[in-house]
Parts: C-alpha cells; sequence; structure tokens
C-alpha cells in the first residue's frame, strides 16, 4: 500500500514552493527562468491530481503544460528578437 | 380597457409629461443661473418640430444601425412603459431595458462614424458603472420585499408604509442614476457639451425627433419607477406633484455643479454606490431594518 | 518496498524542484527538470498506471526539447545583442 | 427563490442532459434582444471613422478592411450567439463557460485592428480574461462543493451556507472583471476606440446583459 | 388614463397657443414685464378654476387649455397672472371639499 | 494621496489587471477564514483513492459497472430522466479496448476513455452542451491567432525587404545612433569578457 | 463489488480542505505577484499560475464531475494563452512598425530567425515519438486524446526543417477541425434526438472533439516551426 496523502500533501507542497519561485524565486526577473519555475507548480499540481485519481485530468494537463510553455517560449524569444520592451 | 389603448395612451402621457417635465428641468436650471430661461414647452415643440425636417443621412454611417438604433431606443422606451405605468410588470424588465438604453446610447454614438459620437461612446461604455447602484437599489427593494413584481411591491408599500423611510441609502442610490440621466448633470459624460450633442450629433430630421420622443419617456419612467418603487401607492396628483419636485431638485442640482471628467465621474459615482450599499447592508443586519 | 520506492521518488522531486528553482545557468535547470519528471514518472508507476506513466515518459523529452531549444535560441539572441551593443550593461 | 419571483411565470425549458435552459419573460426579453441585435450586425456594414488630422486641414479616414471585415462580422455573430446563449441557461457551469467565451471573443473582435492604444487594451483585457477563469471555475466549483449540485433550479430551493456566499463573492469579482465594470472600466472602455460600430456594439452589450444576467443568478444562488 | 391624457394635451395645446400668441403681441427684445395683465388674469383665474373645480371632463379640459394658454406666454410674461390664477384656484378646491 | 490622482491612475488600462489581481488575491484570502467543508451527497460519486486499482480491477479507477452494449453502467446524474440511455456509455468499451482489458490490469485511463467510460458520458451526454462551449472556445482562441499570424505576425509578405530597410533607415538616419552603438559596443565587449570569466 | 459509493468517501472529504486552501493560497500568490509586477510578458506568466490554482479548486471536489469540469478548463487555458501572446506579438510589432526609428535596433528583427543548432534528437526521434503519440491519441480520443495526438503533431512539426508559414496547410486544418466541430455538434444533437443510437453519437462526438482538438493543438507546431528553426 502507498500513501497517498504523502504524495497529496507533497503535490501541494510542491506547488506552493513552485508558485513562490515562479513569483518571487531567484533571478526570475529573467522571463525564461520564470517560465521553467511554473513547471515545478504544475508537476505539483499533477501529483495532487493523482492522488484524487484524476487520471484522465493528469493524462490533459501534461500534454497542455508542454504546449503552453511552448507558446509562452515562442512569445518571450519573439518579443526578445524585436528587441521590444514589455 | 383595451390593452393596446390603455399602452398608447400611457406612452402618449409618458411623452407629454416627460416632455413638459424636461421643459421644466431646463427652466429651473436657467432661473437658478439668473436667465430667462426657454419656456417649459419647449422642449416638447423641439421634439415635434424635429419630425418635420429635413433628414439627413451622412456618408460615413453604417446604415442599418445608424437608422435602426433609433427605432430601437423608441421601443425600447415604450417596452419600459408597458412593463412600468402599464402592466406593473417585473423590476428586472425595467432594469433590461435601461441596459438596452445604454446599448443604444452606445451605437447611435459609434455607427455615425463622428468623432464627437465616438467619444460619446466611449464614455457610454466607461458609464456602464452607473448599472451597479441600480442594481444594488433593485436587489435591496427586492430582500425587503421579497418580490420583484412592481404591482406587489406597491401592495407590500400600502402595507408597511413607503420603502424610502425604510431603505433610505437605497433611494439615494436610485436618485442618483436619476441625476445621472438628467441633462447637464455632473454625471452626464456621454453627453458633455466638449462632444457637441454626444452620441446624438450626427442624428438630424425625423431621427433626432425619434431620440426627443424616447427620451421624455426615459424621463417619464424613471421617475415614475423611482416614485413608485420608494414612495408607495401615490395617485395621479402625488405622481405629479413628485415628478415636479424631483425635476426641480434635479434641476438645481444640475445648475450648481461642473461636469466631472469620465473617471472621475464614474468612480464617484461608484464610490457614492458602494458607500450606500455597505450602510444598507449594515442597516439590515444591526436590524434598523425590519 | 513501496515505501522505500515512494521517498525515493519523492526525494528525486525535491532535488528536481530545488534545483530547477535555485541553480543559476539555464542548461542545468534542464537537467534538473529532468530529475524532477523522473520523480514524477516514478510516482505515476507506484500508483499502478502504467499508460499515463508511459504517456509521461513519451512527453518528458519533448518538454526538454522545447525547453533546450528556447534556453539555445534565447542565449543566441542576448549574445547578438551584446556583441552588436544594442543593449549597453 | 425560485424563477418565478424573479423574471415571471416559467414558460418552458429545453433540457440538454445535465443542462436545462429554462425562459421566463425576463430570459426571454434579454434573449430576444440579442438575437436581433445579432442578426442587425450580421446585415450591416462598418461606418468610416472620421477624424481631423494633426497640423495640416486634411481628415483621415479609419476604415475596416475587407478581410477585417469578415474575421470581426463572425467572431461578433458567434459573440452575440454566446451571450444570447447565456441568458438562458440554467446551469452555473454553462453560465461561466458562456461568460469565458464571451470574453476571448471580445478580445478577438478587436484583436484585427492597427491601433496600438487598441491592442494594449485588448491585452490588458485578455488578462483579466485569464485570471478570471479562477474566480468564474473556481466560484461554480466552491458552491458545487458546497451544495452537491449545479443546476440553477435546484440551487434556488437551497439556504446559503457562508460558503456557498463566499463562491457567489469570487464569481461576483469574477464576472465584473471578465464585464468591465466598476473600477475595471480601463481596458474594457480603451477597447472601443476603433472603426467597426455593428462589432464593438456587441462586446458593450454582451457584457450588459451579462451582468443583468449574473445578478438573477446570484440572486437565485444565494436567496 | 384617458382623461389625463386629454388634460396633457389640451395644457401643452394651451402652451404652445399662448407662446405663439405672446410672440405676435411681444416682438421685442426680452423685458420682464411687471404690469399686471387684467384680461389674462381673469382667463388664467377661470381657466385653474374649471380644471380643478369643474369635476368635468370637457371643462377641466378647457380648463387647462386656458390656463395653459397664460402659463405658456413668452418668457417674462404671465408669470403673475398664473400665480394668482394658480392660488385662486387651489384654494377654491380645498374650500369646495372642505364644505361640501 | 487625493482621491482624484487615484482615481486618474485607474483610467490607465495598464493597471487594470494588477487592480483586479490584487483584488482577487485580497478575496481569496478572505477564503482561508470562510468556514469550508465538502458536502459528501454529491453527483457523479467516485470510489476512494486507489481502491480500484487495488482490487485489481482491469480498467480501474474508472470501472462503474455495466455490461458492453447489454446493461448501463452506474451513473447518478442530476436528471436521470433527461438522458434516455444513461449509463450505456460509461458501460461501453470498444473492441480495442475489451483486448488490451484482458491482457493487463494497468491500462485503465486508457481502456476506458477510448471512447466511452465515465468521463465520455458527462462530457458528451449529460453535460455535452458545456463541451460544447469549451471547445466553441479553444476554436476561437484558434481563429483569433491563426488570422493574426497568418494575416499579421507571420506575413512574409511584408518581411525581408521592408523589414531591412527599415532597419537601415533607423541606423543610416542617425548618425548618433551609430556612434553610440560603437561606443556601447566596447563597453559592451569588455562587460562581456568580465561576466564570462 | 460496490462501484460507486452512494456518498464522497471520507478519503476525499478530508483532502477536500487542504486542496482547497492549497488553490486559495497557489491563486493568492499568483494573483500578488501580478499585482507587484509591472512586465507584461511577466505577467501573462504568472496568469499560468492563476490557472494552476484553479485546477486545484475544481479538483478538490473530487467527484467524476469534477474530473470532467477539469479537462476542458485545461484546453481552453491553453487557447487563451495562445491568443493573447499573438495579442501581445502584434501589438508590439504595430508600436515598432508605426515608429521604426526609435524603436528597431540593429539585431533586432520583426520575424523569427534561424539559428544554428545541430541535434541528434531532432534527426531521428520525432517520427517515432510523433508517431506513438498520435497513436495514443486516437487511441484515446476525445479531449485527452486530442491534446496527446496535438502534442505529437506539435513535436513532429518543431522537428522539421522547412521554413515559411504553410498558409495553405493551416487553410486545410482549420477546414479540417470545422467539419470536426460540425461532426461533434451533430453527435450532442443525436443522443437526445434519438437515444437508440447513442453509439454512433458517441463515436462522432468522440473523434469530432479528437480531430478538432488535435488539428488545433498541432496548429500551434506549425506557427512554432518559424521561431525554432534551424539554419
Amino acid at each position: 500500500m502507498i500513501s497517498v496523502p504523502l504524495f497529496f500533501y507533497f503535490g501541494i507542497f510542491l506547488a506552493i514552493v513552485g508558485s513562490l519561485a515562479t513569483a518571487w524565486g531567484p533571478g526570475v526577473n529573467d522571463p525564461i527562468v520564470r517560465t521553467f519555475n511554473t513547471e515545478v507548480a504544475s508537476i505539483g499540481v499533477c501529483l495532487v491530481l493523482l492522488c484524487y485519481n484524476h487520471v484522465l485530468a493528469l493524462l490533459t494537463l501534461l500534454a497542455t503544460t508542454v504546449v503552453i510553455s511552448l507558446i509562452l517560449f515562442r512569445a518571450i524569444i519573439r518579443l526578445e528578437e524585436m528587441g521590444a520592451d514589455v | 380597457m383595451n390593452l393596446m389603448a390603455d399602452i398608447l395612451i400611457n406612452v402618449i402621457i409618458a411623452f407629454l409629461a416627460g416632455s413638459l417635465l424636461l421643459g421644466l428641468h431646463r427652466k429651473v436650471m436657467a432661473r437658478v443661473q439668473k436667465r430667462p430661461g426657454p419656456p417649459i414647452v419647449q422642449h416638447l415643440i423641439h421634439s415635434l418640430k424635429f419630425f418635420f425636417k429635413e433628414t439627413a443621412i451622412p456618408k460615413t454611417v453604417s446604415k442599418v444601425f445608424y437608422i435602426g438604433i433609433v427605432f430601437i431606443l423608441a421601443l425600447v422606451w415604450i417596452v419600459g412603459v408597458i412593463a412600468g405605468p402599464v402592466a406593473h410588470d417585473s423590476l428586472l424588465i425595467l432594469f433590461g431595458v435601461y441596459a438596452v438604453y445604454k446599448i443604444v446610447e452606445h451605437n447611435s454614438g459609434s455607427s455615425s462614424g463622428s468623432p464627437y459620437g465616438k467619444l460619446s461612446c466611449v464614455r457610454a461604455v466607461l458609464s456602464a458603472a452607473t448599472e451597479l447602484p441600480l442594481f444594488a437599489a433593485i436587489v435591496f427593494v427586492y430582500l425587503i420585499t421579497g418580490t420583484m413584481n412592481i404591482g406587489e411591491i406597491i401592495a407590500y408599500q400600502s402595507a408597511h408604509g413607503p420603502l424610502v423611510f425604510t431603505i433610505p441609502l437605497a433611494a439615494l442610490m436610485f436618485f442618483m442614476l436619476i441625476i445621472t440621466k438628467s441633462p447637464y448633470s455632473p454625471f452626464a459624460i456621454t453627453k458633455d457639451k466638449a462632444l457637441i450633442s454626444g452620441f446624438e450629433t450626427e442624428h438630424f430630421g425625423f431621427l433626432r425627433g425619434f431620440m426627443l420622443f424616447s427620451e421624455s419617456i426615459a424621463w417619464y419612467v424613471m421617475l415614475w419607477v423611482f416614485l413608485t418603487i420608494f414612495f408607495g401607492p401615490l395617485n395621479a396628483v402625488g405622481y405629479l406633484i413628485g415628478m415636479i419636485v424631483i425635476s426641480f431638485v434635479t434641476g438645481f442640482i444640475n445648475a450648481t455643479t461642473p461636469i466631472l471628467s469620465p473617471n472621475h465621474s464614474v468612480m464617484t459615482q461608484i464610490t457614492i454606490g458602494a458607500i450606500c450599499f455597505f450602510g444598507t447592508v449594515l442597516m439590515i443586519f444591526t436590524g434598523v431594518v425590519a | 518496498m513501496e515505501f522505500f520506492v515512494s521517498i525515493i521518488a519523492i526525494a528525486l522531486m525535491v532535488i528536481g524542484a530545488f534545483g530547477i528553482i535555485f541553480l543559476k545557468r539555464p542548461l542545468d535547470k534542464i537537467i534538473m527538470f529532468t530529475i524532477l519528471d523522473a520523480g514524477f514518472v516514478l510516482a505515476v508507476v507506484l500508483f499502478k498506471y502504467l499508460d499515463v506513466a508511459m504517456f509521461a515518459a513519451l512527453v518528458d523529452p519533448l518538454s526538454t526539447l522545447v525547453f533546450i531549444l528556447a534556453v539555445v535560441k534565447v542565449n543566441d539572441i542576448r549574445k547578438n545583442k551584446l556583441e552588436s551593443g544594442d543593449i549597453n550593461d | 427563490m425560485d424563477f418565478v419571483t424573479l423574471g415571471g411565470n416559467l414558460l418552458g425549458t429545453i433540457p440538454l442532459g445535465d443542462i436545462v435552459l429554462y425562459l421566463t419573460p425576463f430570459n426571454l426579453f434579454l434573449f430576444a434582444v440579442l438575437l436581433g441585435f445579432t442578426l442587425l450586425i450580421a446585415l450591416s456594414k462598418p461606418e468610416t471613422q472620421i477624424e481631423a488630422t494633426m497640423h495640416t486641414l486634411n481628415n483621415t479616414e479609419v476604415k475596416v478592411g475587407p478581410k477585417e471585415f469578415k474575421q470581426r462580422r463572425f467572431l461578433s455573430i458567434i459573440c452575440g450567439l454566446a451571450s444570447a446563449g447565456a441568458m438562458i441557461t440554467g446551469d452555473l457551469f454553462n453560465f461561466t463557460l458562456f461568460m469565458a467565451l464571451v470574453g476571448i471573443l471580445n478580445i478577438g473582435i478587436v484583436s484585427a485592428v492597427k491601433q496600438t492604444s487598441v491592442l494594449n487594451s485588448a491585452f490588458n483585457y485578455g488578462l483579466i480574461a485569464m485570471m478570471c477563469s479562477l474566480p468564474l471555475f473556481g466560484g461554480a466549483s466552491i458552491i458545487l462543493a458546497a451544495t452537491g449540485t449545479l443546476s440553477l433550479a435546484v440551487l434556488s430551493q437551497m439556504p446559503a451556507s457562508p460558503m456557498v456566499v463566499f463562491g457567489a463573492v469570487l464569481m461576483l469579482i469574477g464576472i465584473l472583471g471578465e464585464s468591465g465594470v466598476a473600477p475595471f472600466f480601463a481596458s474594457k472602455a480603451e477597447m472601443f476606440r476603433t472603426a467597426g460600430s455593428p462589432f464593438i456594439v456587441i462586446i458593450h452589450l454582451s457584457s450588459l446583459f451579462i451582468i443583468v444576467r449574473a445578478v438573477e443568478i446570484l440572486l437565485l444562488v444565494l436567496w | 388614463m384617458l382623461d389625463y391624457m386629454i388634460y396633457l394635451l389640451t395644457f401643452a395645446a394651451g402652451l404652445i397657443l399662448g407662446l405663439v400668441y405672446s410672440y405676435k403681441q411681444h416682438g421685442e427684445p426680452f423685458v420682464a414685464n411687471t404690469e399686471f395683465n387684467m384680461p389674462f388674469a381673469a382667463v388664467s383665474i377661470l381657466g385653474w378654476c374649471l380644471a380643478f373645480d369643474s369635476g368635468n371632463v370637457i371643462l377641466s379640459a378647457i380648463g387647462f387649455l386656458m390656463g395653459g394658454f397664460v402659463m405658456g406666454e413668452r418668457p417674462g410674461y404671465g408669470r403673475k397672472e398664473t400665480a394668482v390664477g394658480l392660488i385662486i384656484a387651489i384654494v377654491l378646491y380645498f374650500l369646495l371639499r372642505w364644505t361640501v | 494621496m487625493r482621491i482624484g490622482v487615484l482615481w486618474n491612475k485607474l483610467a490607465d488600462p495598464k493597471n487594470i489587471p494588477r487592480l483586479f489581481a490584487f483584488s482577487l488575491g485580497i478575496i481569496l484570502i478572505i477564503g482561508l477564514i470562510v468556514p469550508m467543508a465538502l458536502n459528501p451527497d454529491q453527483l457523479y460519486v467516485r470510489p476512494a483513492p486507489q481502491e480500484q486499482i487495488d482490487e485489481g480491477l482491469a480498467i480501474a479507477p474508472y470501472d462503474r459497472g455495466g455490461e458492453v452494449l447489454s446493461q448501463p453502467g452506474i451513473i447518478n446524474p442530476q436528471y436521470p430522466d433527461n438522458a434516455a440511455s444513461l449509463g450505456m456509455i460509461t458501460g461501453y468499451m470498444s473492441p480495442l479496448a475489451q483486448w488490451i482489458s484482458s491482457i493487463s490490469p494497468y491500462f485503465g485511463t486508457s481502456i476506458y476513455s477510448s471512447p466511452g467510460g465515465l468521463v465520455d458520458e458527462i462530457l458528451y451526454y449529460t453535460r455535452g452542451f458545456d463541451t460544447i462551449l469549451e471547445s466553441s472556445i479553444l476554436m476561437m482562441s484558434f481563429i483569433i491567432a491563426s488570422w493574426l499570424s497568418v494575416n499579421y505576425t507571420m506575413n512574409r509578405k511584408n518581411d525581408e525587404s521592408e523589414i531591412r530597410e527599415d532597419v537601415k533607415k533607423a541606423i543610416s538616419d542617425s548618425t548618433k545612433v551609430a556612434r553610440e552603438v560603437k561606443a556601447n559596443d566596447a563597453k559592451a565587449r569588455a562587460k562581456q569578457l568580465r561576466r564570462d570569466n | 463489488m460496490v462501484f460507486i459509493p452512494p456518498y464522497v468517501p471520507d478519503a476525499f472529504l478530508s483532502m477536500y480542505l487542504p486542496a482547497i486552501y492549497a488553490g486559495l493560497i497557489v491563486g493568492f500568490i499568483g494573483t500578488m505577484a501580478i499585482a507587484l509586477k509591472r512586465e507584461e510578458i511577466h505577467i501573462l506568466i504568472l496568469t499560468d499560475i492563476v490557472g494552476l490554482a484553479m485546477i486545484f479548486v475544481v479538483s478538490a471536489v473530487g467527484t467524476d464531475l469534477a474530473e470532467a469540469l477539469i479537462l476542458p478548463g485545461l484546453v481552453v487555458e491553453l487557447a487563451e494563452t495562445l491568443a493573447i501572446s499573438e495579442i501581445l506579438l502584434t501589438r508590439e510589432m504595430r508600436k515598432i512598425e508605426q515608429n521604426p526609428r526609435r524603436n528597431l535596433q540593429k539585431t533586432s528583427s520583426m520575424f523569427p530567425q534561424p539559428f544554428a543548432l545541430n541535434m541528434e534528437i531532432l534527426n531521428t526521434a520525432p517520427n517515432f515519438i510523433a508517431l506513438v503519440l498520435i497513436g495514443y491519441g486516437i487511441f484515446l480520443t476525445g479531449f485527452t486524446g486530442g491534446a496527446v495526438a496535438g502534442g505529437g503533431i506539435v513535436f513532429y512539426a518543431l522537428s522539421k526543417k522547412a521554413r515559411g508559414l504553410p498558409v495553405l496547410m493551416l487553410d486545410g486544418i482549420a477546414g479540417v477541425s470545422g467539419i470536426a466541430w460540425c461532426l461533434w455538434i451533430l453527435g450532442f444533437l443525436l443522443f437526445f434526438v434519438a437515444p437508440q443510437y447513442w453509439l454512433l453519437s458517441l463515436f462522432l462526438a468522440a473523434c469530432g472533439l479528437l480531430l478538432k482538438v488535435a488539428s488545433k493543438v498541432g496548429l500551434i507546431g506549425l506557427l512554432m516551426r518559424e521561431d525554432f528553426d534551424k539554419e
């Protein structure tokens, strides 16, 4: 038997730490780093979904996370290329 | 009486009474500002006059909306008359009527292509905030009486006394809406004289006639709703006196206050609305309101 | 047995998470992200959802690849800007 | 609180599984007005916006190009239909979804224009619309957790607990942000400074009507 | 409601007629006329009294027409006459109500 | 600060998302003191976590009973009378899914959504209208995004020549910029060197 | 064997409070960070966190309904991010276009430029991984399948060498997804009009949704390959 609460609370912990890091972590003034840190939070959410047995939602979350980070990176890179100040 | 005849009579009354009251309003403002002012009947004559003037349609307009919107405006306020004085229906329908009125204000400004109309249109969007106090007032009326039906609200008031004594702050919120909609009011940012005539700038001839016609009805309906839901069952003389008094009061207020800048106007209304809202909530929870 | 695997999975995830947050260089972060993902896959396996684990294992290289592409390209752009003197610091 | 005290007699329902659309005179009025406006939008051509040019005596014309026109008209018609649907829906989550759809369409309607100020406000409004997914969906699901149902017909019969009130407050702030009233007016109001009157009217119309409807829904849920 | 509509219509008609008539009589720029015009005062008193106290729709309508005629004169004219008429009519109304 | 100044700040679109976020955050944190508890009487209840997989059901965690094409699964919607073929989707498995379920107990997730299964029943049937909306939202945002990229942001027609010319003009027109570039060049190189070490 | 309990199991009841508090806290952190941040691209990234908080709050209910509500919510988040980031790009490009002298620097480019990168994985893996993902997605069908298969298409498109926006292909994809949407609506209506054909409706709905989501997500890949392309 595995301990579901263990992973549940760990998922919550990861989500909070990840979002804290995204908000005020070291070096987050670089948008790339900030996007990296959202991954930590999203893995935390994945764990929570796993503990709730929302497995299909978990699959979708994994797939969309990749695509969202792709979109964000594209925006960041294009803005840097343009030299836009946002 | 036949329903159609009833509607027709009420619409005519609303138009005549509304335009005379608006004339009175203008006269009061003029007297406060030490001008002779136009005769009271002037507003009525204006409205009628426009129906016989030549109608010109600018080249730049979006035609369907430009013409359609004035009929929608008239139609909407006739629905207001039907839902209010004729059928004593749900307050929420009147609220919906008011919302459509804002849309019409917005779109008649933007469909003309004139920069003045456009500015007025943007300001109409800003002033969507005036909706909220109106809502809050309606919700409080609803909370106290337990109904949205105007007829039942009147019945409640004849049993328990006018609502204005129970929830004065809600009445104040509603009154602020009336001030907002009165001509030359400090909150009338859509009709600021810097924008010529605001959203009406590019509507000529009978189109303008329809607009004035609906505005008179609108003024009558709003006063009617205010008097009905806050001052209980009134007879014709009561309505007459109440409407004249409110026109007087708004005339005084509008004559003595400058127009506010758009965002200040919106935030003032919202602030007053919020204060009244929390005041009324406080009154309800502390048991001041039975 | 399962308890030890849980501990390992959690340890992997902790290392990965804090690695991502505290390491400076982007490429190090990518490696740490892979560790985090490995821990996560382990957790999914523990929960006995093998198809999900398979999928996670497939997506892992994908997201890593996206990160690498992004980091390399951004570095490229930043280097260009520095060399040409467009940005002053 | 039930439908009848708020909007008048129940005229009929449209059952679609768990989601039941219902019609009262009040809902029907809003629905009909929205459909009417959508029809007008489908029929009308945009206006030409004339502005004075700086430093010369000429006028500048701002027109809606043919490509842009098609795209914007399509989006506005869908927006009209979506807000018409929001007027008659009888399910809490369904309503929030309609709102999210209206939000994204509002951005889309102005996204094709050239003025940067308009794009700026569209972007800022978009940020709000994205954030709104938390209060809207979250509020609806908190109400679901507290009462065990999402159907307005059932919710209207239930007494409100503090949790329901909290969910309703969350939903309210979501609605305020999404429809751009009160202190959040600026981002939405700036979006109207562009040509294409038939299209931008639906932005305003949908948000106003959604507030009207939202008040009905909040009253149903809370009392 | 029909009677109220008739009153309003006749009143508005009276206002317009009064305006047209007084512009025919006085074409000069704005003057605040302080003279008390006896015939107009009589019309006003008669009109308002009929309007308020007759109790008959047609008579009241005629009364509103006459009252409106005086009240609707161009700015600066007919103010005192209207005031006198209104006061007398209202006093009469209350007298009638209390005595009968 | 005077209230007018504050109000003027609210008229700038750039501040609005931040103000909204702030008020939303305040309300969220107020939520921590609101007494909250899950009402146990819910629709579409599911078994406790890991219960089905521990029992070794082939299609855990989505097994809701029922036999393929004959007996509906157990399902608890809001309005059962509005859904005539209720539970059939939950009880259905495609032939491929049946085969997979016979070989391993660990592929329940994939099996029970291919197509059929409880989530599909909710998504397509009892709450299908929601899904119409969701997919419309998706479609609309993609229409917006792809329209913008095809017609503007990725449009190759206004690429190359025009943009290059713009760049050239921007640089050649302004000798000042060129001078600055040179000056900064050296500075930047020095900094870069320092940073690399 | 009891397949569903009459009431929510105790495990979920005890998990509710921590989960929803976590959601509130994550949401609070995200919103406060947005309130304090000025740069717009950062705000865009931070809204992602707010979306995660939404997933927390919805999933905390712990029923099948909650899961069904999360699924599309996720896809909506994705879609909105895409639209809004595109608007941000458009705005910046318009700004530069209107005043190129002030805004364009020497190394700046309005359009994505190729860069030098040669990775083994980009040459060998994509066909295989993409195929597996697409196959798995088709097997799953529906939202999840669409997202998975779309991920596969994204990956495939990313690793391709061709440059230039394939407008023709975009149009084709848009057409496919439009037809898929119609399929899905048809299936949905069939459920209520003719319940005896539920199996047909199910397949219509599921396949329609799969095609729709997959084609849309795949479209991202086509758009992206401009940016992450090699020389």
